[in-house]
């Protein structure tokens, strides 16, 4: 092999990620000493980020089936049936380092990554979700961080034209070091033009399509697997700058190549770019792939091989195109003013072999690089479940009034408006219910139908009891489907976790993935798609458990949908479900008591479904009047939400049994609060008692102020102002 | 004082506005123009006659706030 | 003969199938969607839509690159002849780099993006364009751009306002010029504006997402509903 | 040829950019600063070595295209 590529030595290779292990099984496969650029290959293609190796093992156990499941894990993104000869593609990825070092650029490029899965696969996107995780606020980065983010998430999101519709945002100083944008997108589909990345045909040309390869992200997805240290400003240069409009450009001319029938497989260059995409359709066609590198359109001189496999410039894609229709696609692609060039070919080989200035700088076997890359089965302890906390233990250090003003100001709790106003949420026309509610709903084309989405997870429960932390989020994720009207469907997730070679957090892994396996199977809900984000730590300490979960519901009739806000003076207020005060791990203890302790609350998956059932019910059957899902913060915060979101105060009275601390910021799960038409009461806890849900009367919506028995009442208006004041204060550098 | 601090991208990190700009030179029939690339200045009225500590002053508001050193140069011309 | 409508697609616009969608609902026809390398309007066209989004991705300057495209030209001799052109958002921003309307839109105030509904107060009702309005009356569309803060020198400003040129102001709700309202800080609480002729529309929020009842809101459909009024008395 | 085309908001109209950027200078403790206003720069490569040609074209690009002359001003530098 000629070339005048840096020798191999022991440093070159741990440079590059690879463990001696690792490399001796290199050695073993091919039989040699590999190439500077085969190193390069295998580095990227064999990391965490691409190979899933610590985890493989564990995904395998999430059911992924259920009978309107097109296409679960395994492509760029899962695919539903929605029916209508409709299909909705969705995925949630994460760019959680890149973010740290340039959160404009790093948010941005995941936002532009996260939507090329969908639109591979031949969907146009009608919406994207944000889950996101920053440091404490009084950390010196986090403001420019949470400043940088949202600005490039909607810098690329409002340019490219996809309304961002739902997301999280919260504080915790454990993500000081790491802060986590993960970032979901959806689109839809014709369920019989679903495009898939195995390249199929011997001798068929390999296409190249969008931007020019510079030297963006080199090492990026090496970058991406690796633990932070002090060193992590050295890392800064490979970040990668997006280019929303090209993306866009992209879009429209992939979607009309597509329609003409020119493309045989696709697969967007993400993460190691070329090497991943082109190693990606050939082992999942059982084929071999040849790139001559000559013809790649590069946006810089002298670019070595190493450096073209290895860039991650931004909107790009590689495909194979029927060979007849390939001028017509050229046409397109030039009409788009996009770069169009076939740089190789399928061969029957299943090797990878790379040309450059006619040399050959790779000549690996394919799938051993791809499906057949190692897995792991890492050690793992599984931690002991904290002591559940009883309620009678803990002692209102404050008024249960004080209590609430104080949590809807807080920087968990707080609007979050600040950020989403940010994010152009109505293009497109069809955002039925905008951020701030449970779920975003989105109409489907004209409608009646329409797509209900959410992003939820709880990281201090997953770190207190990885397996309930698990569950809680699925559960949380069906909660707010279902108050909204929506039948859930089937989710992603983005599991962020630290340093899987830690026994401690290898247990929170297979914890948490047990968790939202069970609930998954108990609610119908599969797992279609997924990305996992690991060694998010720095020096040494780890960022929460955080299993991002995306997910999807459907609405059969738009106008139908469930909103949270009281709609009418003197209507009934109604708690659904079971309330034992459960103050365990609940933001009542953290941000009042000062006190990050306890079990979390345990969730009854059956109940969960059984309420969630009976919630939707009463929406389709007109019953309720607004609904909302009980989570942090437990049921007053939720039903100071609900009057914010309104014109009505509301009066409100406690049962006995439970101390009103416990009762009022509880943190059970399966719960929901609803308001009813007077004259409708009897008729819905007939409802109850026959499906055997707990049901409540609190009180009643009206008046100017949240009066609780016994407590100082609150104006609306004030809680409001403080609802809304935290987090432009603290942008503004104020608080 | 008048000083002006010019903001340029690193050479190789993509440059979306000159790549279009160039685009719409072409179009215009511009010839010979080989590639764009574009960068920010920013005129700062600065009180005082101390050029030294002004230049010191310059210098950490560019690291701060004017360029983002991540993909970002600069340079710093005070004006007698 | 309903309203036959024309709206340009520039790279990077992104909001034309809602105008698109918005033309169609409220017209009963399917508007012309032109290509920006075209050199020509279709036959018989009655109005130019320019739609939102981020032509040439707003590089340079909002609206600067596709305001030297080729079918600007058939725009200008269309809008000199008295054609009747609407531009909306990015359609607003390409307007004035044209020359078509005075002024620039700069950076808002506050320098972010900004999505939200805000209130116009219809200053006018006797235009093509608000005819489907009352004067005075307050309507509520969305905003979506992060340089939609209207500016122009101090001669600019008072032609516009002494020949009423001024047609849509960011407003409270009950209709009051208020500062804590003008969410862009737009000079004047301007959000559209006449050319001379008054022929020429340029306005930065949104109609053609509110025009829908199912959606919610329908103050956007007025707009519309008064352009194919206008044409079909004029037929 | 290296050319590059400066492009400066005309004085009078106000620069909400420049502005702000006045205001976190100062809050980042910046004292002294009186002003500041934000503008643009083109690094423009030009093929072959006429001169004056290049001038004359970029002349005409920055009146066509690089500036909006309602409310910038542009100075043009021909490296030799
Ligand atoms: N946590 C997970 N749960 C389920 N599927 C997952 C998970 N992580 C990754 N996957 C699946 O593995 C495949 C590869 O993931 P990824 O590399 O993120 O996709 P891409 O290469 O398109 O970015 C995808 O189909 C993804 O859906
Ligand atoms: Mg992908």
């Amino acid at each position: 092999m000629i070339s005048n590529e840096p020798p191999i030595t022991p440093e070159l290779i741990a440079q590059h990620g690879l463990k001696p292990d690792e490399y001796e099984r290199i050695l073993k496969l091919i039989g040699r000493v590999p190439s500077f650029t085969e190193l390069g290959i295998f580095s990227a293609m064999w990391n965490e980020h691409c190979s899933y190796k610590s985890s493989k093992i564990h995904l395998r156990t999430l059911p992924t089936k259920a009978p309107w499941v097109i296409q679960g894990p395994g492509e760029n993104a899962g695919v539903i049936d929605i029916g209508d000869g409709l299909a909705v593609v969705f995925k949630m990825e994460s760019h959680n380092h890149p973010s740290y070092i340039e959160p404009y650029q790093g948010a941005a490029t995941g936002v532009g990554g996260i939507l090329r899965d969908v639109f591979t696969m031949g969907a146009r996107p009608i919406a994207c979700l944000n889950a996101l995780s920053f440091g404490n606020p009084k950390h010196p980065r986090t403001r420019r961080l949470v400043a940088g983010v949202v600005a490039g998430i909607g810098g690329y999101g409002n340019s490219f034209g996809v309304p961002t519709v739902g997301g999280e945002v919260r504080f915790d100083r454990r993500y000081d070091g790491n802060c986590l944008v993960n970032a979901m997108a959806v689109g839809i589909a014709e369920a019989d033009r679903i495009f898939y990345s195995a390249a199929s045909g011997v001798g068929m040309p390999i296409v190249y399509l969008g931007s020019k390869t510079g030297r963006d992200g080199i090492h990026g997805a090496t970058m991406a697997s690796a633990e932070f240290g002090a060193d992590a400003e050295e890392k800064r240069p490979t970040v990668q700058v997006g280019d929303p409009f090209s993306e866009k450009l992209l879009l429209e001319a992939c979607l009309e190549i597509m329609a003409k029938g020119c493309v045989i497989a696709i697969q967007d260059m993400g993460a190691a770019g070329l090497t991943c995409s082109a190693v990606e359709m050939g082992a999942k066609g059982d084929l071999g792939i040849t790139l001559d590198l000559d013809r790649v359109p590069c946006r810089e001189t002298g670019m070595s091989a190493y450096e073209m496999m290895l860039s991650e410039s931004q909107e790009r894609m590689l495909m194979v195109l029927k060979p007849e229709k390939g001028k017509e696609a050229e046409a397109i692609f030039r009409k788009w003013g996009l770069d169009f060039a076939v740089v190789g070919e399928t061969t029957p080989t299943k090797r990878f072999l790379v040309r450059h200035g006619g040399a050959v700088m790779a000549d690996l076997p394919i799938k051993e690089l791809g499906d057949e890359a190692p897995v792991y089965d890492r050690p793992f302890v599984e931690q002991s479940k904290p002591q559940a906390i009883a309620a009678a233990s803990i002692v209102p250090p404050m008024s249960v009034a004080d209590a609430l003003e104080k949590l809807v100001g807080s920087p968990d709790l707080c609007s979050k408006r600040w950020v989403f106003q940010q994010y152009d949420h109505v293009i497109l026309g069809n955002t039925v219910q905008r951020p701030g509610g449970d779920a975003a709903v989105v109409r489907v084309n004209e409608g009646p139908k329409a797509l209900a989405l959410t992003s939820d997870v709880t990281p201090r429960y997953c770190e207190a009891d990885p397996f309930e932390g698990g569950k809680q989020a699925v559960a949380e994720a069906y909660r707010n489907l279902t108050a909204v009207g929506a039948t859930p469907l089937a989710l992603t997730d983005n599991l962020n976790f630290g340093n899987p070679e830690r026994p401690e957090i290898m247990g929170q892994l297979v914890g948490c993935i047990r968790g939202i396996a069970a609930a998954c199977r108990a609610f119908d809900f599969p797992v279609v798609s997924g990305n996992v984000s690991l060694y998010n730590e720095t020096n040494g300490r780890a960022i929460l458990p955080t299993p991002t979960i995306g997910g999807v519901g459907l609405i059969e009739d738009f106008t139908k949908s469930m909103t949270l806000a009281f709609k009418a003076e003197g209507e009934a207020i109604l708690l659904v479900g079971e309330t034992q005060g459960w103050l365990g791990q609940s933001l009542y203890l953290r941000d009042i008591c000062g006190r990050e302790e306890g079990a979390p609350p345990p969730v009854d998956l059956a109940a969960e479904r059984r309420h969630g059932n009976f919630v939707r019910a009463l929406i389709h059957g007109g019953l309720v009047t607004a609904a909302h899902d009980l989570s942090d913060g437990g049921l007053l915060v939720a039903l100071a939400e609900m009057a914010m979101a309104s014109s009505f105060g509301a009066v409100l009275q406690a049962p006995s049994e439970v101390p009103p601390h416990a009762f009022w910021f509880g943190e059970d799960q399966a719960r929901y609060a609803v308001t009813v038409r007077p004259d409708l009461v009897a008729e819905v806890l007939r409802a109850a008692g026959v499906a055997c849900v707990p049901v409540h009367r609190l009180g009643a919506t009206g008046g100017e102020v949240i009066a609780v028995d016994g407590e100082r009442p609150l104006r609306r208006g004030d809680l409001l102002a403080r609802f809304e004041a935290w987090l432009p204060a603290y942008m503004s550098g104020a608080v | 004082m008048k000083a002006r601090v010019t903001v340029t991208l690193k050479s190789g990190i993509l440059d979306p506005q000159g790549k279009a700009i160039e685009g719409a030179l072409k179009s215009l029939g511009f010839a010979g123009i080989a590639s764009v690339r574009q960068g920010k200045v920013f005129d700062i009225e600065i009180e005082g006659a101390d050029r030294v500590g002004a230049e010191a002053a310059l210098r950490n508001a560019a690291e701060k706030l004017l360029a983002n050193t991540v993909i970002e140069n600069y340079r710093i011309e005070v004006a007698g | 003969m309903a309203m036959k409508s024309a709206v340009l697609v520039f790279p990077g616009l992104n909001r034309e199938r809602d105008m698109a969608r918005a033309l169609r609902l409220i017209s009963g026809r399917e508007p012309a969607m032109v290509w920006h390398a075209d050199s020509g309007l279709p036959a018989g066209t009655d109005l130019v839509v320019i739609p939102g989004g981020f032509s040439y991705g707003d590089y340079l300057r909002c609206g600067a690159i596709a305001a030297r495209a080729p079918i600007m030209e058939a725009v200008r001799a269309f809008a000199r002849k008295g054609g009747l052109v609407l531009g909306v958002c990015n359609g607003f921003q390409i307007l004035c780099e044209a020359g078509l309307l005075p002024g620039v839109l700069m950076r808002n105030a506050r320098l972010r993006f900004i999505c939200r509904d805000v209130f116009l107060r219809v200053e006018r009702s006797d235009t093509p364009f608000t005819r489907g309005y009352n004067a005075g009356q307050v309507i509520r569309v969305p905003v979506a751009h992060g340089e939609g803060n209207y500016i122009a020198d101090g001669e600019t400003i008072a032609r516009l306002e002494g020949e009423g040129r001024v047609v849509f102001r960011y407003s409270s709700p009950d209709g009051m010029i208020d500062p804590n309202w003008n969410h862009n800080g737009a000079m004047n609480a301007i959000a559209g504006i006449l050319n001379e002729g008054g022929n020429v529309l340029g306005l930065m929020p949104h109609p053609e997402d509110h025009v829908e009842a199912s959606m919610g809101c329908t103050d956007g459909r007025g707009l519309f509903a008064g352009l194919v009024d206008y044409f079909r008395q004029a037929a």
